[in-house]
């Protein structure tokens, strides 16, 4: 008698597990150049094709081009190279630290330097980042000394957080780096806030907010949405798509809309994918947003997309749910690699240079390294006092928590 | 009490450009208990406006102004609905400063009125203030009176960190002290319902003996204040009534004071039972005071249940209940 | 030496306020049949006008036009008629009531009875809706006894709620609707859960959500379209717009986006927009989502345009913040009036058998509510056990309630 | 503890097809802890499988399921990252039942990984138990064991009413004593340790004396009754040590039992001090026990600070602070 058949749940799944054969054709890469530029006052409803393509500056041959191009100097690229280099090589040393026991934990960035190195020279001096785990670019692009990454890393004595912080969850106001959380998403709104309050105060300044694909499920993603929206603040919505969030492939957080760009349709926020491994791209991109937010004319969603090629974290093994080849099989190619050929195309770089650099930015880091041992790993030498497990939790301290540092004998 | 909230906010706001007010219906319109009624119109619509019905954008966009500089004080429109926003004020507001070491603090005031007595079922009667006092880096604070209620406002407005502002919807009116059957009495004539225009503050972390007493220690805040001096009126008993005011930092001197003299105590609250504040202040009453208790500690709280619609005075602390708990305590 | 002007901060203003004139000549009403209507599985990206434009079926001369048109009998549509006048003098009746004292607060329908009523007649018995405060038409539609209804208001000896619940705040299970909550959105999501489940146990009923246009700022609403699309489940989810959220327009919730019906976009959920106040396109538009979502294509978002003529509850007076006769410029018109028209031109109704039907409809309320008030009101009368506090907390009492019956004296 | 955990789930998923279970990073992974590693193959993706990362949306739709007629048992990944559902759990999950008067229900179980010594910092490591015990409605599990936690989360999938069941992340590989500094434990020498393969059940709502004992009653649950029992070992004192397993329902007769007859009593959780249950457990102890008790009940917990990353080990509770309050506590 009924005419309709039995309901079956859907549940999303990956094209590949461990096993297969990684396959990404069903990912649609536009030419590099394809993408129209518009001007940054456009109506946002005129461009809602640009949330379902992705904007690429530089093709297979490492040339620049297309309207998105054209907007660094030789001397900003060979710079934003170092940068992405010096990231890797950070990254590679503080592996291997966690892996001597220096430290408990590390994340890296393997594949998606160019996303954080390349927004920051987007942004000015003042400007405010809520970052995510994920984007250390910003610091290093913006010349944060490596040797205090390090202390942090290591929760040393000279720990600029005293040791309370789990290991790359930087902090740096002067850097316009908010405080990291280890609680995803909320930071996303925080930039709103921040956005607004520089509205507000009829600053210049602008903020970013940064979420990664999985995350975007989260509530507060949708508040920092809304709340851009309707107050039109001065923010630049970062969302990282690197294919995954742990073990849980991009799908479940997307569900079936075509991308994570889309998300910002239905708030009226223009929605900008990008290929995040395209320095320039990722520049010229970040650029437009930060133009609008300067200009007043409010919110940018932007998508990135790249891969995450390492592990999740230290705590993490992708072996066990993605096949162990996938990051070789990403069609859009390794950041760093790509514009290292841009310069080589362009007659400023060579093969040898860069080998050259690789090994002056892995000593660099190396000694780094060197200066914050000097002060401490986390099971060895210097160390935050436990006094410090005290201080801090409000500005001045309340009689409870003085007993509480009383009793533990300091 | 509302003109009381008010002026707080009025005064702030004029002395510190910093300052600016923003949630549900807030703006335009006032807020439904009308505590920020005018404000808009005084100081333009970018420092008091309305927010969208979204608990966590406005404690987070929040957090992200005073991570800017400002002084955001925001009202969440009943307590009942700051759940969507437990996230942000305990995992994050609570801990920027600490987790940044200072890099970044977070100088945010989060109005919520607070309590039942005018039927509003379990949706708008809820007393969370424990759910707060659990989570360190927050300070907490209920008032019961005008007096206080700016006072303290305006020194939770300049404080540096977090504080999360209860204020006692029962009281907005008048000074109740339980007897909902008699007709309501208003502020005017109660000694603490003056309050004067400009800016004074009253610090965080003080509480206030509002009746001296030999015979008990009776330790309650907001509305419980009032049902506690009136249970001390109808039983005659010589009870100390103690007036919290702030939670979180606590005056732990002046109950371990009071309660050594008494050697018997109350304590009293709206919310509900197991796990609530009275649960820690019974805690520190036997630390602190152990040698110098005559009889246990007994609680008169909210019954562990929803806040019932209909039978709200029977749920209600009121002062036959208090005064019931009084005798408990006297003849143990 | 900066190229950037001061930001300010955008705060959105109705266009009128108390002392203006009402004005919705910004508000677009398409000529009723003029929107197409697609086949059930149509893809989601082909048909996003749908979300900027306002499906209509009755136009003002009365007639039901275009492909949305012609679902409902003559039957059919009396019924319907008799239940949003049944609504309105319950609304009216229990409005009188609490000013009597006879109960603490309630909520009016004024000018949204098509919404509920017609959309419960495209759900099927077993079907659940998760509804707001303002959906009282699904239980009235679906023959819920009135005096329960009003039990329930007076939180008298027979409140099926046991006086724990805020007037208005129905449960029944048997009519597919589920308890209400004072807390807003939470239900969204929950709805997209009972969906889920019925596709997990192949079942074939589907799930309604239900939500107000302020409401759909809360973080619920983007979990419920976040789960909605990832696992494609079996549910409508239903946005009525009806101008206001309290004191607040709805631009403040809507932000940037055109529409509230828009928020579906980013996610690939099919989203129209329907004229709320014209039983027939609500009908029509429901019943494609319920066929959707039963066929296993998955959610639709409705938004329901539609205007709160009363106030927002017993509470509010909404003179201090829009004019008094905004509600007369609506241009939407009456969901009564409109209907009733409809009849007449339809040769099935004319002027008096309405004016009778409604004497008859207020008498059968009036005798409903004699009915319940024989069990008592909130302040006299039969009143739910002191017992009933302590009761239900848990399925069986845990020994720490049984002490505080005990001590409360029961 | 693992393997018990899954245990539960498999057995209770074989059993009842109306057992779900979903949560971020559980399907073909089978979660960051493997707690739900292989169900997935067994049960099928329609029963076990991944959910986007939203706490909120997975207990929201796990209420849908639950009001559907499906035992949903659903994992957040740490406690840390409850906050986010928070509304969903306290306002809905507790309050379905009692709001429709049984109409509908809530039989849900929430599993969430809780307490410290893994170096997880701040956001890995938080016990947030004591802001679940305020809320009526829910149950409250700490399973301290392999064999209680299988027997406990069958009877909480079981149950008809919401369950929390907070799983000491630092107990899945062996019984952690607090002696960091000594090598692992492994659970196969432990006589809790052997799990049955089949359904059995533990009941909700009862205790066990873990070191029966005539000096001192010791409360504790979770990862500190291990600590406790070494605290006890090597203090020579003789404790008497509960484990509650259940924090609510509690089992106060076995602690009014245990303190009548020691007259001294130490309560000891990780979690922060400050309205931590053990708040509520001095309150119950005191109210019960007034005139039993020999001295002040004395409280071992976190500091009232955030978990920090390096101190962790000058943060936790370990045997040498608990065997302190031991001394502090005969001494009194
Ligand atoms: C509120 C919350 N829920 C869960 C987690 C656990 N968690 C940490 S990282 C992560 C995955 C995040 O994925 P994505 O957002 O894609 O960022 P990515 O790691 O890929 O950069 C999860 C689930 C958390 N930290 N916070
Ligand atoms: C979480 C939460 N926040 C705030 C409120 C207070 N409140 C009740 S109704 C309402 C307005 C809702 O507006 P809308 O969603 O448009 O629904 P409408 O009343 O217009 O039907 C508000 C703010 C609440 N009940 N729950
Ligand atoms: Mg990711
Ligand atoms: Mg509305």
């Amino acid at each position: 008698m009924d005419e309709f058949s039995r309901l079956t749940l859907h549940v999303p799944e990956p094209a590949v597990r461990p096993g297969d054969q990684p396959d990404f054709s069903n990912v649609r890469i536009p030419k590099a150049g394809s993408v129209p530029r518009p001007e940054v006052d456009v109506d946002p409803e005129t461009i809602r094709d640009l949330a379902f393509s992705i904007i690429r500056v530089l093709n297979r041959e490492g040339e620049a081009v297309g309207p998105w191009a054209g907007l660094l100097s030789d001397e900003e690229l060979l710079a934003g190279l170092r940068h992405m280099m010096l990231l890797r090589a950070f990254d590679a040393r503080m592996l291997m630290a966690q892996r001597q026991g220096k430290t408990s934990f590390y994340m890296q960035h393997l594949g998606e330097e160019a996303v954080s190195c390349a927004f920051r020279k987007a942004l000015r001096k003042g400007d405010m980042n809520f970052p995510t785990y994920r984007q250390a670019g910003l610091l290093i692009a913006d010349d944060y000394p490596m040797v205090e990454m390090m202390n942090q890393i290591f929760s040393n004595e000279s720990d600029p957080c005293h040791g309370r912080q789990l290991p790359v969850m930087y902090t740096s106001k002067e850097h316009g780096f908010f405080t990291i959380s280890g609680n995803l998403a909320t930071q996303f709104v925080q930039a709103v806030g921040w956005a607004m309050a520089s509205a507000i105060k009829n600053d210049t300044r602008v903020a970013a907010g940064w979420i990664g694909d999985g995350s975007t499920a989260e509530s507060d993603f949708h508040s920092a949405l809304v709340f851009a929206s309707t107050y039109k603040a001065p923010v630049i919505l970062n969302i990282v798509n690197n294919q995954w969030a742990i073990s849980t492939f991009q799908g479940i957080a997307r569900g079936g809309s075509g991308t994570f760009a889309a998300r910002g349709l239905g708030f009226g926020i223009p929605a900008l994918r990008v290929d995040g491994n395209d320095y320039l791209a990722v520049y010229a991109v970040a650029r437009w947003a930060a133009d609008r937010a300067r200009r007043n004319l409010g919110p940018t969603l932007i998508e990135y997309v790249t891969y995450r090629v390492g592990a999740h974290s230290t705590s993490d093994d992708p072996s066990a749910y993605r096949p162990k080849t996938e990051s070789e099989a990403w069609p859009l190619g390794d950041p760093v690699l790509r514009l290292k050929k841009h310069l080589i195309v362009r007659g400023v770089w060579s093969e040898e240079r860069h080998a050259q650099a690789e090994a002056e930015i892995m000593d660099e880091v190396i000694q780094a390294q060197k200066k914050a041992e000097a002060h401490g790993t986390l099971h060895a030498g210097g160390r935050p006092s436990v006094r410090d497990i005290f201080e801090g939790v409000y500005a001045e301290m309340p009689p409870h928590i003085r007993r509480q540092r009383q009793k533990a004998g300091y | 009490m509302i003109e009381a909230v008010r002026s707080a906010m009025d005064v702030s706001m004029g002395r510190d450009e910093d300052v600016v007010v923003f949630g549900e219906d807030v703006g335009y319109f006032g807020g439904v208990f009308r505590c920020t009624q005018g404000l808009q119109a005084k100081y333009g619509k970018t420092r008091c406006f309305d927010a969208p019905i979204s608990e966590s954008g406005i404690v987070g966009t929040a957090i992200g102004m005073a991570a800017y500089g400002l002084k955001p004080c925001v009202e969440i429109q009943f307590a009942d609905y700051m759940y969507p926003a437990y996230d942000q004020l305990t995992q994050e507001a609570a801990r920027i400063r600490y987790r940044s070491n200072g890099d970044f603090t977070c100088p945010i005031v989060v109005r919520m009125p607070t309590g039942g007595g005018i039927f509003g079922g379990q949706t708008h009667s809820q007393s969370p203030e424990a759910l707060f006092t659990h989570v360190c880096g927050l300070k907490v604070i209920v008032p019961s009176n005008p007096y206080d209620a700016k006072g303290l406002l305006i020194s939770a407005i300049e404080d540096p960190d977090p504080v999360m502002f209860l204020e006692p919807k029962r009281l907005y009116n008048g000074p109740f002290d339980g007897h909902h059957e008699r007709p309501v009495t208003a502020w005017s004539k109660h000694e603490l319902g003056e309050v004067p225009e400009g800016h004074y503050t009253i610090p965080i972390g003080k509480a206030e003996i509002r009746r001296k007493g030999s015979a008990l220690t009776v330790i309650a805040y907001g509305t419980m204040v009032h049902v506690a001096l009136a249970a001390a009126e109808e039983t005659g008993i010589d009870a100390e009534v103690i007036d919290l005011r702030s939670l979180l930092p606590l005056d732990l001197e002046t109950i371990v004071q009071s309660v050594t003299k008494t050697g018997r105590c109350v304590v009293v609250h709206e919310a509900t039972l197991t796990s609530g504040f009275g649960a820690e202040l019974v805690a520190l009453v036997q630390e602190h005071c152990f040698y110098h208790l005559e009889a246990p500690v007994v609680r008169v709280t909210g019954w562990d249940t929803p806040y019932p619609h209909a039978q709200e005075w029977d749920y209600f602390p009121g002062p036959a209940r208090v005064g019931r708990a009084f005798t408990e305590a006297m003849e143990a």
